[in-house]
């Protein structure tokens, strides 16, 4: 089960670099921070959870949104 | 174009490569993990700061020095981000201060920008449940020594309430006090900020655990029983308003912006 | 106060001073708003000084081990405030205190970049006293953090580009530092230097290849900051494009503190020893490398930066010897070397501003332009002839003991060899640097009728304030005092480090190596005519045209990570 | 074993997308997943020893490590702390050039 979730969150993020759209690549970045905090749950982790929770899917999303938001949001042209 | 998507993808992979052969044996052999730590911990934890949650203990009792650089961390990333930011904004104030451009910037043309990112329906609704967030952020940031959570968690949680409020307030939400209103306004954070940032040098710097412990015998001595946990609460708390309003700063800087 | 508190001084102080810095943003009204500041930074900047002064005694006499705030040692953080921490405190509020001088005359100014100053400040006596390799992640990333952010403060756009490539290079090297971190502790079981050697010293193999590995990874990490050769990509930008008084900074202190912190984590480790003894033969090879791409730069700043990378590699060097007199040659040169880099930066950096230009091979007539700054008395010119004597090593010069004392470690070897055609080629390239102060080939005016004839002269771009020469004869002061008591300064590093007697003050002057050093001038005068001349320049051309990408750099570290790797693995 | 040669694999992922990708907000995402990724095996290996989230006053006999779990917190606040200036700096290397692509920087910031 752990190791099923650890393929899913790189899958996440070999997604998210390979995105040609930005965007999306933060959904995915943020999904595994979802998916990470998940397995910090299931780790009895529960303090680095919830930070994760905040942290990568809360914080760090908006902030790259922001900046796609402001600049360009397809990568290459 | 290609030649060069193809010699990076050489590189990335020889990269990974040979940062696989230093770092897999290192990963890859099965060690036991050492207990040490964990049965002193169990043991004595609890009697020593006051926490019951052992990571709370450690983060803000045993290695508190650490939580303190984390958090100049944050202030020197935030800080730096928050000035390129506003700098962007009015480059003719070149080398302005971030609070200074940001109340000064205060929301200039919110309304082009709301039409494009936020509907009026989700505006108000931010502004009504931004007191129940804010009331769990406070939670989690008070009752950080017993239970998961903390000062920054709960500050996390908190500068997501203020971002509520913010966005609420251009509906009438409880933000909107005055025409100008200032709680929670950009400088009113920058503010507090400084403020909970000296709190946290002052609690953290060397002397101020053993006067806090003269205190203790002070008081009991007096009659009023100070728990051993509090110093860890009001790390807690300094905590959470240093970051709650450090992110929420920043984050109100972003919402503030409008690209060209 | 005791002495544990006050040997937590010089990091507190700092962060007090960075917290009053960050209070008095917010305060309305300039004056009290100022007042605050100023107060900020000089308790951040000058009372250490005075905990420094007390603290000395016990730094000389073996130092003070303890845990911060008493915590029990296995979990808590461990420091160390011993000689060798006093010494690097002292570089570091030395470069710190006259760089912010100088800012406070040529930007960038504002309470903002005072607390990030400071919390830098607070963070390099940190770094120096820590014995923790948590702590150490932690410092480091404290110094990243506030150094990038100094560099972007320029505000100038390759500023930017620079300042991401530090960051994006080294938080991926900190990445590998908790890879390292995580090896150990899995190992061990602890974080603190002496439990993690304790226990490795239990285990049947001392930790065997995972243990190696893990030190090259922590090692390779630290290496980054400190630029010796395969990874130093990221600094010319960085410290060209930075503001003069943040340039001073992080050339003259912040790529050595990181170096002597590694040094004090490796004395623990098993693969130490051979770590630092590669890491050394890679500064003598930097040393030489750096020395030659910097005599065909063309941009003034630009010139400076290589020579860092290069000044570091005698530091590295000496440093890789892994002994206490290698240490303290190490630390001599250092020293020394912040003094003058840092005046050399203010220097160049004012001159450039006042003449309006940074290329070496164009502007000409930079000492008329800052009289017409208003530098009337040539300060700046002195402050820069002073710099460039001391990082040629001449005979008098405070650079000369310290490159005599570094080569005298070798003696016999290549390096030797090495480090003594760098010192010729450093020669050189000042001499070219040099050009910029030459007299401007059209210009008719002496500098008496440019000040005459105000109506004719272009109005000065800039001016020279009191703070600016303030800090540059502070800087070219401290770099002839300590020329002149450059004997004495052995003496006293060497008992901070416990070295005892046996450096080699007295034979410095002897007459082989006063003819050495007159033979390395020659070298270097003939050098600096084969540089300037029509092939030299194109060749310069060549060099400043090698393809230099953020991808390439990530491989040198990735390189320079497996080599590392494979000699404490293959050659234990 | 298989957990941490996948976390090996996402941190591999990382450093190959941080040389590979030119995009400067790219880079930013390859930064933030190698550091997840070290948080990942940090607290994996640290929940090896035990069955119970290390909170005292719970019914079971035997705490996972508490001591990687409290380093990673700081960990991972540095990591978003990284992201929020890489993207501040790319903000205004955009706003500047125009572009957030790391060569064409290079050539158009003019440092030979």
């Amino acid at each position: 089960m752990i190791e099923f979730v650890i393929a899913l969150a790189c899958a996440g993020s070999a997604y998210a670099l390979l995105s040609k759209d930005l965007l999306h690549g933060t959904i995915a970045l943020s999904a595994t921070s979802v998916l990470s905090a998940l397995l910090f749950f299931m780790l009895r982790a529960p303090d680095v959870a919830i930070t994760e929770a905040a942290v990568g899917a809360g914080v760090s999303t908006i902030i790259f949104v922001w900046a796609i938001r402001e600049t360009d949001r397809k990568d290459g042209r | 174009m290609r030649r060069a998507d193809i010699a990076g993808t050489l590189a990335g992979i020889v990269v990974a490569i040979l940062s696989c052969a230093v770092v897999a044996p290192v990963l890859l052999p099965d060690v036991p993990w050492p207990e040490a730590a964990r049965d002193l911990l169990a043991a004595r934890g609890l009697g020593e700061t006051g926490a019951s949650n052992l990571v709370s203990a450690i983060y803000l009792g045993y290695r508190a020095f650490d939580t303190l650089g984390e958090t100049i961390v944050l202030l020197a990333a935030l800080a730096g981000a928050v000035s390129l930011i506003g700098a962007a904004r009015d480059t003719p104030l070149h080398g302005e201060e971030a609070g200074v451009a940001a109340d000064r910037g205060d929301y200039r043309g919110p309304a082009d920008k709301r039409r494009r990112l936020h509907t009026e329906i989700m505006d108000s609704i931010a502004g009504k449940l931004a007191p129940i967030v804010l009331l769990f952020g406070a939670y989690v940031m008070l009752y950080g020594h017993s239970s998961p959570g903390g000062g920054f968690q709960g500050g996390v949680v908190i500068a997501s309430g203020v971002i509520f409020i913010a966005i609420g307030r251009r509906s009438g939400g409880i933000g909107r006090i005055g025409p100008r209103l200032t709680v929670f306004g950009p400088r009113a954070l920058s503010r507090m900020e400084a403020s909970a940032f000296a709190a946290i040098v002052l609690l953290s710097f060397p002397v101020s655990i053993s006067a806090f412990e003269g205190l203790r015998a002070g008081a009991s001595a007096v009659g009023v029983s100070v728990p051993a946990v509090s110093y860890i609460v009001a790390l807690n708390v300094s905590i959470g308003l240093k970051v709650g309003s450090g992110v929420a700063l920043m984050c109100v800087m972003m919402l503030g912006g409008e690209s060209e | 106060m005791s002495d544990v508190a006050l040997a937590l001084a010089p990091v507190f102080l700092p962060l007090a001073g960075a917290a009053m810095a960050l209070v008095a943003k917010t305060l309305r009204g300039s004056g009290p708003a100022a007042a605050m500041e100023a107060a900020g930074a000089a308790v951040g900047l000058v009372l250490p000084w005075a905990a420094l002064a007390v603290l000395l005694p016990r730094a000389a006499g073996g130092g003070v081990a303890f845990v911060v705030s008493g915590w029990d040692p296995a979990i808590g953080i461990a420091l160390r405030f011993d000689g060798l921490a006093w010494l690097v405190d002292a570089l570091g509020f030395a470069g710190a205190g006259a760089a912010y001088l100088y800012s406070r005359g040529a930007g960038p100014r504002g309470p903002l970049f005072t607390a990030i100053f400071l919390i830098q400040t607070s963070a390099l006596a940190a770094t120096a006293s820590t014995a923790d390799l948590f702590n150490l992640f932690v410092c480091l990333e404290v110094l990243g953090l506030s150094s990038y952010v100094l560099v972007a403060s320029s505000g100038k756009p390759g500023a930017f580009l620079a300042a991401f490539s530090y960051l994006a290079i080294s938080s991926a090297a900190m990445v590998f530092f908790l890879v390292g971190l995580f090896g150990f502790y899995r190992l061990t079981g602890s974080l603190s230097y002496e439990g993690i050697s304790a226990a490795l010293a239990a285990l049947p193999d001392g930790g065997g290849t995972a243990a190696s590995l893990s030190s090259a990874c922590v090692a390779a990490a630290v290496a980054i900051r400190v630029a010796v050769m395969p990874v130093y990509g990221w600094l010319p930008d960085a410290h060209a494009l930075a503001p003069h008084a943040v340039s001073a900074v992080l050339s003259g202190v912040l790529i050595k503190t990181p170096l002597f912190a590694l040094g004090r984590l490796l004395e623990f480790l098993p693969a130490g020893p051979a770590s630092m003894e590669l890491l050394g033969a890679a500064g003598a090879v930097t040393a030489l490398a750096a020395v030659l791409v910097a005599l065909s730069q063309k941009d003034a700043k630009r010139l400076l930066a290589y020579h860092s990378i290069s000044q570091i590699g005698y530091v590295v060097a000496a440093w890789g010897m892994g002994t206490r007199v290698g240490l303290q040659a190490a630390y001599l040169h250092a020293l020394f070397h912040a003094l003058f880099k840092g005046l050399l930066f203010l220097s160049v950096g004012t001159a450039a501003d006042a003449a309006g230009g940074r290329n070496v091979y164009e502007v000409r007539g930079a000492g008329a332009s800052l009289r017409r700054a208003g530098d009337r008395r040539s300060i700046t010119v002195v402050a820069y002839a002073v710099g460039a004597l001391s990082i040629c090593a001449l005979p008098p010069f405070n650079g000369y003991a310290s490159k005599g004392f570094v080569g005298s470690l070798f003696k016999g070897e290549w390096r030797y060899w090495v480090l003594f055609a760098a010192g010729a080629c450093t020669i050189a390239s000042f001499l070219k640097l040099s050009m910029i102060f030459l007299p401007a080939k059209e210009a008719p005016k002496d500098a008496r009728t440019a000040e005459a004839a105000p109506a004719g002269a272009e109005p000065p771009r800039m001016s020279v304030t009191a703070s600016m020469k303030a800090s540059m004869i502070l800087l070219a002061g401290l770099c002839l005092a300590t020329a002149a008591f450059a004997g004495r300064i052995m003496d006293f590093t060497g008992t901070m480090l416990g070295v005892g007697a046996g450096a080699p003050s007295k034979s410095l002057y002897a007459a082989p190596e006063l003819a050495k050093a007159g033979f390395g001038a020659c070298l270097g005068v003939a050098l600096f005519f084969v540089a300037v001349s029509k092939p030299g320049k194109r060749a310069a051309t060549l060099v400043r045209a090698r393809p230099r990408s953020f991808a390439g750099l990530v491989l040198a570290f990735a390189v320079g990570l497996a080599a590392l790797g494979a000699r404490l693995v293959l050659f234990p | 074993m298989i957990a941490r040669a996948l976390v090996l694999c996402m941190f591999l992922i990382g450093i190959a997308g941080l040389v590979a990708k030119r995009n400067l907000v790219k880079k930013t995402f390859a930064l933030a997943i190698m550091n997840s990724a070290v948080v990942l095996l940090f607290v994996l290996e640290g929940s090896s020893i035990g069955d119970e989230a290390p909170l005292l006053g719970g019914p079971g006999a035997s705490f996972v490590d508490p001591v990687p779990q409290a380093l990673m917190l700081t960990a991972i606040v540095v990591g978003v702390c990284v992201s929020a200036l890489a993207l501040a700096l790319a903000y205004r290397l955009y706003k500047a050039y125009g572009t957030l692509d790391v060569d064409e920087l290079k050539r158009l910031s003019g440092h030979e």
